[in-house]
């Protein structure tokens, strides 16, 4: 007992490693706390302390969160926020300490793992039934799950299958669900992926994928036209977005441009992370947190550092490439614009016309292409905000947000989750897994374009 | 060597391999800090590994769904293992050496040779995706650096006529061999990195698989695991030391001192390959390993076995 | 004493993971309990001095029997062994010449008269071995060594997914024996290109399909 | 350490081995019956080596022999497995009615 008391005492100065599972409405949270000193940020809930339960989910998404609550080693906790107040509907999680105020996240989880650590607090039960999801043993003469000498289903789960591989033989493949709480994926992506080794092999989108998690419609959906404001006003409702904000009315080009630049930061900062280089991403993250468009240098050094840096070319270059009709196919955004695709809402505007706007087009189209344009545009908007002036913007009905032209009947992240199983077939796993990071998809613009389309067609 | 004498060198390499793995955890923890751009402390980064490690050890050994069980508990074990036989391989200081055999060369590479079943049997038996292909891309990965790293261990053999490694230090007493073999000590630090799974070839743990082949380990296994694969590095530097930049020999201080001096040379810029190197896929650092690596270490050792000749002569 | 305490210790790990072998219901384990009776068979020569033998025995065995096991993982149906089963044919005849081969050879061992010449103490067997290989023994050694080429280039041609009339999976049959007609025979030669394992990084048509 | 207990060790790895090359069904696991041959043959060949050679470097030069066996059996035994999978769809022995192409 002395032991594991010094042991719990010594731990007690370290920032709580959490494991964040991101939902709906959490997108403005999510992506700083990695910048919290009291908060160790980890890739797998074995070696988390403490559970963040970060924005609203639906019954789909809120299995897989109590699945992933079960894989925490206890002595777990959980920590809860919701955006609006109503932190605990429908959460599982009985004993999670539910905040309304997001900045006390580092100091709840610290406190929590404290008292998990000390034996103060008991561990969080397990939610799910720890039991084998299917009968198995002794169906055969050898005790095998079923008639043939592999027949039968395991635990309820398949053998591996045969499928043709690259190199002519036919090889065991597998089937494994990815999602929707994987960390270096979009929070919300599912895939269902067949690999082989680690080939991928086929991909495909569970049914429930898009309407899954990050959907923030509520009972109030079937009212709204398709491509209507309304939709997206209830979207802005939820992101206090500048982009949804300018669809209606005029906003200063300085807030917009500051906010795509700091996005493409922050979007670089998880990439940088994605590619082996946490420490730097963490830089990065600052960075964009704290940049202003008087004070541009460190986005040019960074962008030099970029250039310089061989690895990240090597790691990038020639993965994921999007082919000059795949992206004419897109709406447009910065993965079209990477791809040799020029169109971009701003160039229309009279007052990007006015600041003399050119977008920024690359040829190749590869996860390189898509790194150097994110950076270039960040370096553009930066300049754009300092020499705007003051000048707003004039509603059109579309704008050019983050990822693509925001109003239009289908979304850029909506048309990249499309693309994405032709895109990731024959990829290694990990080139699969730098090709999604450099689209930069988000999945609850997905599901609110998604189902805005599907009450388009249904109507 | 007499009884005594074997218990003072296992002692001083079982200190050396605590020391050298809380070194190494701190000298990372100050490089991230630095790199991140924030307030570098190094007194509160002395501490922070053992607070992680208190923390790691009060969790439980979770399981998975029909694990190897016996494999799974096995592998950080053998990992240690391994890893502390290579460093015992090692000579610390003149007669101070722990595994004192005819042929340590052989020995440290059978030992790193094993590297590859103790992280594939990390990856694979927790039967869980992530980790499993952590331990495909390892085995693929291994057998691209073991070739190289026993090539040039053995052009490094070459002059000093003998597979011990104390003479093989002695043997550069006039001329080290990061000098006499100028290929040999960058392709050795390249084989390391890959053996320790470590910075932009932590193939079998990236992020890219969220953890990848230790993604479902915790508690003490995963202290013990995060501290083998340490030690692995540590091993890498002191024997890249002892063969390559003379070891023990240096003027004024003590052999020891300069063996930990020169340990940390190589120590500290493998370590720093983690902030500044990004992770390479693992098909292009196949191809590379294969179609480069193994060539220059071929011609390292014939180089070296000419010069061993003219030598001779 | 100690010595000839962990010689039997090993002994009987050597023997025990052998048998292992064939008990093991997942293939990674058949592949690891073999590594682990040659490294048990490579500790028993380092004790009888051949330090070198046994750890290149180790050495060697720590590689193969990995790439074992990963072959076993991709060509076996059920490598885990989630599922039991038995693969084993004329089981009671293998047992009979299991037990045969065993008293056979252990009987020649217990009976038969060797010579008694102990290695000596003192020398370097190392060092005496080297000089063999590259003096007395040198033309054993190229031959060894030229063996192992060939094997590496036939294996390379064995498995390899082109063959020389065309790809491997279609029976790689010289051009007129498979069709008469002469017009066919340059299909199958351009045929060769995708799937090889040098080929484009995109899977083989035949994955594509298929499955939905 | 006697060269009858060492002879009685190697014969019962290699009674294992032939008993594993004849029972088993899978190639691969074939081919690990005959190595276990071998290994057993190495602990001889070792054995010999040490205690009637006198310490002659022959002796060690045959068990160099036996790896370089072992090693061209696995390279030969993977290449086959894999040819015969390619064209036949097998990876075990029965599913080969005929040795012919």
């Amino acid at each position: 007992m002395g032991l594991k008391t010094a042991f719990a005492r010594l731990a007690a100065g370290a920032p709580a490693r959490c494991f964040a599972i991101v939902g709906a409405g959490a997108d403005e949270i999510a992506p700083w706390l990695r910048l919290d000193p009291e908060l160790a940020i980890v890739d797998s809930p074995r070696a988390a302390d403490v559970l963040l339960v970060l924005g609203r989910f639906n019954e789909d998404t809120l299995h897989a969160a109590a699945a992933v609550h079960d894989l925490v080693p206890p002595p777990r906790g959980v920590v809860s926020w919701s955006p609006g107040h109503e932190a605990a509907r429908g959460l599982p999680f009985t004993d999670a300490v539910a905040l309304s105020d997001p900045s006390e996240i580092g100091s709840a989880a610290v406190r929590l793992r404290d008292e998990l650590l000390s034996g103060r607090r008991a561990s969080s039960p397990d939610i799910l039934p720890d039991v084998d999801p299917a009968p198995w043993r002794g169906v055969g003469p050898f005790g095998q799950g079923g008639a043939g000498m592999t027949g039968g289903v395991p635990y309820g789960r398949p053998l591996a299958g045969r499928a043709n591989d690259r190199d002519g033989l036919k090889l065991d493949q597998i089937l494994v669900r990815v999602g929707p709480f994987l960390p270096p994926f979009p929070p919300g992506l599912m895939l269902d992926v067949k690999i082989q080794g680690d080939v991928i092999q086929e991909v495909s989108m569970p049914a429930a994928a898009l309407d899954d998690g990050s959907s923030v419609a509520d009972e109030h959906h079937s009212s709204e036209a398709p491509g209507s404001t309304e939709a997206m006003t209830r979207f802005a409702a939820v992101q206090h977005d500048p982009f949804i904000a300018a669809l209606m009315r005029p906003v200063p080009v300085a807030d917009l441009e500051l906010a795509r630049a700091r996005h493409h930061l922050a979007w670089l900062a998880e990439a940088l992370r994605v590619s082996g280089l946490e420490a730097y991403g963490r830089r990065v993250l600052k960075l964009a947190r704290t940049v202003r468009p008087e004070a541009a240098e460190p986005v040019d050094d960074l962008s030099r550092w970029l250039r310089r840096n061989l690895s990240l070319r090597w790691g990038t270059s020639g993965v994921g490439v999007v082919s000059a009709s795949q992206a004419a196919a897109l709406p447009g955004g910065p993965v079209a614009r990477a791809a040799g695709d020029g169109r971009d809402v701003r160039s229309l505007d009279p007052a990007y016309q006015r600041l003399g706007f050119m977008p920024v087009v690359l040829e190749v189209g590869d996860a390189l292409a898509r790194w150097r344009l994110r950076v270039a545009e960040a370096q553009q908007a930066l300049t754009l905000a300092k020499r705007s002036n003051g000048s707003v913007t004039t509603p059109s009905g579309l704008v050019e947000g983050l990822r693509g032209p925001m109003g239009a009947r289908v979304s850029a992240s909506t048309a990249l989750v499309t693309m994405l199983p032709e895109l990731l077939v024959g990829m290694e796993w990990g080139d699969a897994v730098t090709a999604v990071v450099s689209l930069d998809i988000d999945m609850a613009e997905a599901a609110v374009l998604h189902d805005v389309a599907a009450e388009g067609r249904a109507s | 060597m007499n009884a005594l004498g074997v218990v003072i060198a296992v002692v001083s390499v079982a200190f050396v391999a605590a020391a050298g793995v809380y070194v190494t955890a701190w000298i990372d923890l100050v490089l991230a800090r630095a790199v991140a751009g924030l307030e570098v402390r190094p007194l509160d980064a002395l501490i922070a590994p053992l607070r992680w490690a208190a923390a790691t050890a009060l969790k439980a050994r979770t399981t998975t769904e029909r694990p190897d069980a016996e494999a799974w508990a096995l592998a950080p074990a053998l990992l240690a293992a391994l890893a502390a036989v290579g460093l015992a391989a090692v000579p610390l200081a003149p007669g101070l050496l722990a595994a004192d055999v005819a042929n340590g060369i052989v020995l440290f590479g059978a030992a790193m040779a094993l590297v590859v079943v103790a992280v594939f049997l990390q990856g694979w038996s927790p039967n869980s995706p992530l980790p499993m292909i952590g331990g495909y891309r390892f085995i693929a990965q291994g057998l691209s650096y073991e070739i190289p790293l026993a090539v040039v261990l053995i052009a490094a053999a070459l002059p000093a006529r003998s597979l011990a490694i104390a003479p093989i230090v002695t043997s550069q007493e006039h001329l080290w061999n990061v000098v006499r073999q100028p290929l040999g000590l960058p392709l050795y630090l390249m084989a390391g990195l890959g053996l320790a799974f470590w910075g932009p070839l932590a193939l079998p743990e990236g992020q890219d698989l969220a953890g990848g082949s230790s993604l479902e380990t915790s508690g003490a296994s995963l202290l013990l695991w995060r501290a083998a694969q340490l030690l692995v590095l540590v091993a890498v530097a002191a024997m890249g030391t002892a063969v390559f930049l003379g070891g023990w020999l240096g003027p004024l201080l003590p052999g020891a001192a300069w063996m930990i001096l020169k340990t940390l040379f190589l120590l500290i810029p493998l370590i720093a390959t983690r902030h500044f190197v990004a992770r390479v896929p693992t098909e292009r650092y196949v191809v590379v390993s294969w179609a480069i690596l193994i060539p220059l270490s071929l011609l390292d050792v014939f180089a070296a076995g000419i010069q061993a000749l003219m030598a001779a002569r | 004493m100690i010595l000839n305490v962990t010689f039997w210790a090993f002994s009987a790990l050597a023997v025990f993971s052998g048998w292992r072998v064939f008990r093991a219901d997942s293939m990674v384990r058949a592949a690891y309990w073999l590594l682990v009776s040659f490294a048990a068979v490579g500790v028993i020569l380092v004790l009888l001095k051949a330090e070198f033998l046994g750890l290149i025995l180790i050495l060697m065995m720590g590689g193969e029997m990995t790439i074992m096991a990963v072959f076993m993982v991709a060509f076996m149906m059920n490598p885990a062994g989630l599922n039991p089963m038995t693969m084993v044919h004329r089981n009671s005849v293998a047992i009979v010449a299991g037990v045969v081969s065993f008293l056979a050879i252990a009987a020649l061992g217990v009976f038969a008269r060797f010579p008694v010449a102990r290695a000596p103490v003192g020398i370097d067997p190392t060092r005496r071995l080297g000089v063999e290989l590259l003096g007395d023994s040198m033309l054993v050694f190229q031959t060894a060594g030229v063996t192992l080429l060939a094997a590496m280039i036939a294996a390379v041609a064995i498995s390899s997914a082109r063959g020389r009339f065309g790809a491997g999976d279609e029976g790689s049959v010289e051009p007129d024996q498979l069709v008469p007609d002469t017009g066919a025979a340059p299909e199958r030669v351009a045929g060769m290109q995708p799937g090889g394992p040098d080929g484009p990084r995109d899977p083989s048509p035949m994955a594509a399909g298929g499955h939905t | 350490m006697t060269l009858q207990a060492l002879v009685f060790v190697a014969a019962a790895i290699f009674g294992i081995g032939v008993y594993g090359a004849l029972s088993q069904q899978s190639f691969v696991m074939i081919m690990m019956g005959l190595e276990l041959m071998l290994n057993g043959t190495i602990l001889a060949g070792g054995a010999m080596w040490a205690l009637t050679t006198g310490g002659s470097p022959k002796g060690q030069m045959l068990v160099v022999v036996l790896m370089t066996v072992m090693a061209v059996e696995a390279a030969m035994g993977f290449a086959l497995v894999i040819g015969v999978y390619r064209v036949r769809k097998a990876d075990i022995t029965e599913k080969i009615k005929r040795l012919k192409g």
